[in-house]
């Protein structure tokens, strides 16, 4: 084990996996010379050379399309998006072409292709930047979603993105990349998609969550545990594929539930919880599942930003109601 | 103030189209063609088939026994002389998706073609060792990919060129130009075949684009740039094989565009008499594409009325042999919907494959 | 009232806003000339002219770019999109510059901008021009999104759409286009957004759906109806705003609700709308909430749709098992 | 088979950039300058103010007070020169982010831009009358948007014309291509001024393009293109003013590549000694173009350092005094977050906002 923060624990991996892999390759826009903007690539280009760190044109459509054609010649890419944001300029080479290309080809081109993307509220980005926009992806079969919260599983899912033969979009939280730090397991560990983990035991709520939100919870469930509250905390990991099991485990030990996301409310992944915990949970369901975050509106400016996101309080408050609903 | 105007001028842009043979079928005085009669004559088979596969396509389409096709008519010179400039199983073909006779020759089964357009998911299949990608829905789409396949493939270490196909509309997408751009900084092995067919469904190309022509773009990527007859089939194969020489030597990309028309509807859906002038029509029925093939062979006594004759022949048996084949190939069920997907189904996909085998028959 | 089919109602209510409002005008791919490859537009170039009818470039998010600045400039464009598959080359346009630029410009450049843009199944259509998108829009806050499911409703809410302030994206069911035939108000008739319809009343089962999904609902009540189970269908016309009343009400009333629609399970609007019952009416609730949807894969071939789709079959199985359930 | 080879080479994009003032300032012979002694003064305050606020902005950025910032170093004359050749009240100016000094000029309130960099979304608003577009950060994403608003202005029947920015990066971008292919078509009043300062944060010039100039592309689009050497104030006026005239005559776009360097970092948080050439900066660090324009105005006299220290301290007052006002304004609250969303909020955003109000504060 080594304590890492999630951007050592990235740079490392990355690095791991391009000397395990020589297939592997990266590209995006800044992130050879200058390591990347937030220095997740630093040192690659000067151990890998040019022909595996590769700076790109500024054009988020032929940085993805890029990529699926690298694949195609049995390359295995892994392409940053300088923010999740700028994915927008590329959504059309992501949902209807890189996903798809599996199914459309009946298999001859499997994309074993990986887009990492900062994203994430806190930092007091300019505009664009820190949308949480991971619902806009999960409606594109054939993509696989992907959200660390703890350095540690930062490493785990990225090894197992770059190694395994599907497409998936990493997105990795700005807040995260130096506030993060845990214990990283060194060597090969990859967390297997679809597993929720839990970040902590609890009896009356279970609190939902993902990526930097996961901070929240915790956050939340310490202060909770000062009213008497135990809340448990479940760490989805990755939204597609959903750990549907683990999430009805975790609520039906709790019978309360409360997910939490920087997303706006309307059409977030908190509903597609929601509806899978009432698909699945529903006579073990004992209150509402309650959803904390931001309204729908857009993401805004700086110094209005504590008000939007999910705050602490605002979960605690939302789990104590939770809890002592009828 | 004349010594501060622009540099770069409007009609910088014009250029008069290559050319190999006169409308007839002579060859321009000098000028050495670039495949031998054999070669020719496979490529006007190839054409033939194609026209003769439009005809078929339009005809099953009307008895309801085929989907939405795009024709190929008017643009066979452009399609096969650009396919024979490069080499199946080596180089690769990505198209857009009026380019059969190219995926034919490239080695993709009439059969799959065909079950793509029947609305058969298996149709999708790319035999292993045929270098295409699928044929592309989303306009442009295929460019940025094509420029990353042909990276890929010099990184692998090999020398194959990709030769991708683009409409004049499609070139107006944001695509085009982030691929191009892409292309000539990495100086990758890829020809870009715009056919310019004069219309993207009903839009002129006057409408689509002020530029005196497209192959004026690629100056502003850095790599050459031309424009070249494309109802002339040996000129579009010349002027594509040298672009393949460049690409494979190292020397970068090519832009050429290939001036042709779509003699027809852009698909079987739409009715051209609504928007396409008559006069524009007749002129270039009269440049027909496989007229002047024919007239080049029969000159050079390589082409005949019973060739031509057998050809249609063995043409129409090809085509309704894989008639036959589709149209007796059991449909594929619903767990089809799963299928290739991805490497494996999640539990959720599992569960809903499970629940949609379990569900009553649909009406 | 008037029988119209839903590309006769669209296309007379163009006409007739164009008439009344010289601001307005169309753009898009083979509007002009062609009248649409559906007929939407037709005739409207010979009536209005080219300055007001414009075919444009093969190039969605130009075409969504420059209705952003046309609004600027002070006209009220109704942008088409060939088919809404299409519009994700244009969706950096739509989310974080049309929905945003009231805000970003703090009021100073509202956008009344309509995009309309046919999708939706069961026509057979090539590869990318069927699939449902709607619960990858309805994230971008700023932006309404509209799904009338009949002829009245497509001219009463593409007269709203038309006349309020502010960009909407207008989901036009393919399927619909010649098959819904109904009765439209002659004259003025703006439907209001947020304002769900009933389209049939029942006492056991409320199912919900939009667009064409509507009239696979209200043809499983029909057959629920034959079983003696009353179902009624309520059609939420638009996803953003939500009628969370109406919906409420709806559910309140019987207890039991069945949602229907064309996109994918994961993520899909069904999940919002679970999500929006479990808030509100949990304790009227007496049996999970069902959704009837797509699994999560691509939209498939043409042969192989029936089963991907929501058929009468599985919704009546739904219904019944709702209503069955403890 | 020379007869065949491409009629477009890469070549045929370059250019030598047209330019007015040697860098010592002194006017080339013949040409005669297209702003006054008073226009060029007040054009040099205007490029001294944005030099000032570059310091300020990184000294309070230090501090805490300012967020992420662009300066403009080493590109006043680029930006200054062009929006000096449109007319405020009138005329539009929509633009990238790195633009602050045209801002200004055509009515923005320093206040607003210093408050949008410190996080107040109450900065983005637009007083009445000022023809600005808010500041873009999804890059060249402002283009479709220009084009269409100068379509726009025209159809309602006045001649304005918009002039809009875009750096060497983001013409890298598929809105680009569309924008200027759409602009081309329409005749659009419209004029693209590139600023191709050399990167694009850590990605060179030559990285971005293989294109030996990116004016070369106008061609491609059917309008003129123009390089200018962007450090020149005079020649980037007169020749934006040329294709001012020529766009509000109804003669289209055009492209204007300005020739400049960013002498710095990309913004506040960068660090360009990791990848910035020492050389190269030095060598564009003496062609300042502010003292190119200071050599000019003292040949003719319209210049000496008592001006200079005037202007300094006017200048300096002016933006103290902009930042006691931003700092002294009261934060915006939560309500602020529903504030200009839409015309009208939903039910569901109402209760939203009455849940928010009514929570605990946050931390
Ligand atoms: C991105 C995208 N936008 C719109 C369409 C709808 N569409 C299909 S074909 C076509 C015209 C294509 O014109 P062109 O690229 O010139 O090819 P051609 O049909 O002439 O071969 C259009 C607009 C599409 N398939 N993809
Ligand atoms: C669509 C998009 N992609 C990426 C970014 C991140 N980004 C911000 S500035 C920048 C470089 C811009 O370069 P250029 O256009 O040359 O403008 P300059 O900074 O040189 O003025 C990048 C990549 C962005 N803001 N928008
Ligand atoms: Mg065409
Ligand atoms: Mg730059």
């Amino acid at each position: 084990m080594t304590s890492m923060t999630m951007l050592e624990a990235i740079n490392a991996t990355l690095r791991d996996e391009m000397a395990r892999d020589d297939r592997v390759l990266l590209l995006g826009q800044d992130v050879a010379q200058l390591g990347g903007v937030f220095r997740a690539t630093e040192g690659l280009l000067e151990r890998f050379g040019p022909d595996r760190v590769v700076d790109m044109p500024l054009a988020e459509a032929v940085i993805v399309g890029a990529a699926i054609g690298l694949a195609a010649a049995g390359l295995v890419p892994v392409a940053e998006m300088q923010f999740l944001g700028f994915s927008h300029q590329a959504f059309h080479q992501i949902g209807a072409q890189l996903a798809r290309m599996r199914y459309r080809s009946q298999g001859r081109f499997p994309m074993p292709v990986v887009l990492r993307a900062p994203f994430g509220g806190g930092v007091r980005t300019p505009e664009l930047h820190s949308e949480a926009l991971e619902a806009q992806f999960v409606q594109s079969p054939g993509l696989q979603v992907v959200m660390p919260a703890t350095a540690a599983d930062a490493k785990g899912l990225l090894q197992t993105a770059i190694r395994q033969p599907d497409p998936v979009l990493f997105c990795e939280p700005l807040r995260g990349y130096r506030l993060v730090r845990d214990e990283v397991p060194d060597g090969d560990a990859p967390v297997p998609f679809g597993t929720a983990r839990v970040a902590r035991e609890g009896d009356d709520v279970t609190i939902i969550a993902w990526s930097a939100a996961v901070h929240v919870a915790r956050r939340a469930a310490d202060r909770l545990a000062e009213e008497n509250i135990s809340a448990a905390v479940l760490d989805l990991r990755t939204l597609v594929p959903l750990d549907e099991a683990g999430i009805l485990d975790a609520v039906a030990a709790t019978g309360r539930a409360v997910v939490v996301h920087e997303a706006p409310f309307t059409g977030g992944f908190g509903a597609e919880v929601v509806a899978t915990i009432s698909d699945g949970a529903f006579y073990s369901l004992e209150a509402p599942v309650a959803r904390v975050c931001p309204p729908d509106t857009p993401y805004p400016a700086g110094k209005i930003e504590d008000y939007y996101l999910p705050s602490v309080e605002r979960v605690v408050a939302a789990a104590r109601a939770t809890v002592k609903a009828p | 103030m004349t010594a501060l105007s622009p540099q770069f001028l409007p009609e910088h842009g014009a250029a008069v189209p290559r050319s190999v043979l006169l409308p007839d079928g002579t060859p321009r005085p000098g000028v050495v063609p670039s495949l031998d009669d054999d070669q020719v004559v496979a490529a006007l088979e190839l054409m033939l088939l194609s026209r003769a596969f439009d005809e078929k396509a339009f005809s099953l389409q009307r008895q309801g026994r085929f989907g939405t096709f795009s024709p190929v008519h008017g643009q066979e010179a452009s399609v096969v002389g650009s396919a024979f400039a490069v080499e199946p199983g080596h180089d690769w073909i990505v198209p857009q998706y009026r380019e059969l006779p190219a995926l034919l020759r490239h080695g993709l089964p009439l059969e799959s073609f065909m079950q793509t357009f029947m609305g058969d998911p298996r149709g999708g299949a790319i035999p292993p060792g045929v270098n295409l990608l699928p044929i592309q829905i989303g306009l442009a789409a295929q460019l940025p990919q094509a420029v990353g396949l042909a990276w890929g493939r010099r990184l692998r270490g090999d020398d194959a060129v990709v030769l991708v196909y683009v409409g004049d509309g499609a070139s107006s997408e944001g695509d085009f130009h982030e691929a191009c751009n892409l292309a000539g900084v990495l100086r990758a092995p890829v020809v870009f075949l715009l056919q310019n067919n004069g219309w993207a469904i009903s839009t002129p190309r006057s409408r689509q684009s002020a530029a005196a022509t497209l192959a004026a773009r690629a100056p502003g990527y850095g790599f050459p740039g031309v424009l070249v007859d494309g109802n002339d089939l040996l000129a579009v194969h010349a002027v594509v094989a040298e672009a393949v020489t460049r690409a494979r030597a190292g020397d970068g990309p090519t832009l050429v565009e290939s001036l042709t028309y779509r003699v027809g509807a852009h698909n079987t859906a739409d009715d051209p008499s609504r928007y396409v002038p008559g006069d524009a029509l007749r002129e270039w029925q009269e440049r027909d594409p496989l007229s002047r093939v024919r007239g080049y062979l029969r000159a050079r006594g390589s082409w005949d009325d019973e060739r031509e004759i057998h050809a249609a022949e063995r043409i129409r048996a090809r085509i309704d042999a894989a008639v036959r084949v589709v149209e007796s190939t059991p449909p594929p069920g619903a767990p089809a919907l799963f299928d290739h997907v991805s490497a494996q189904l999640s539990d959720r996909q599992r569960r809903q494959r499970a629940d949609l085998l379990a569900q009553p028959e649909t009406t």
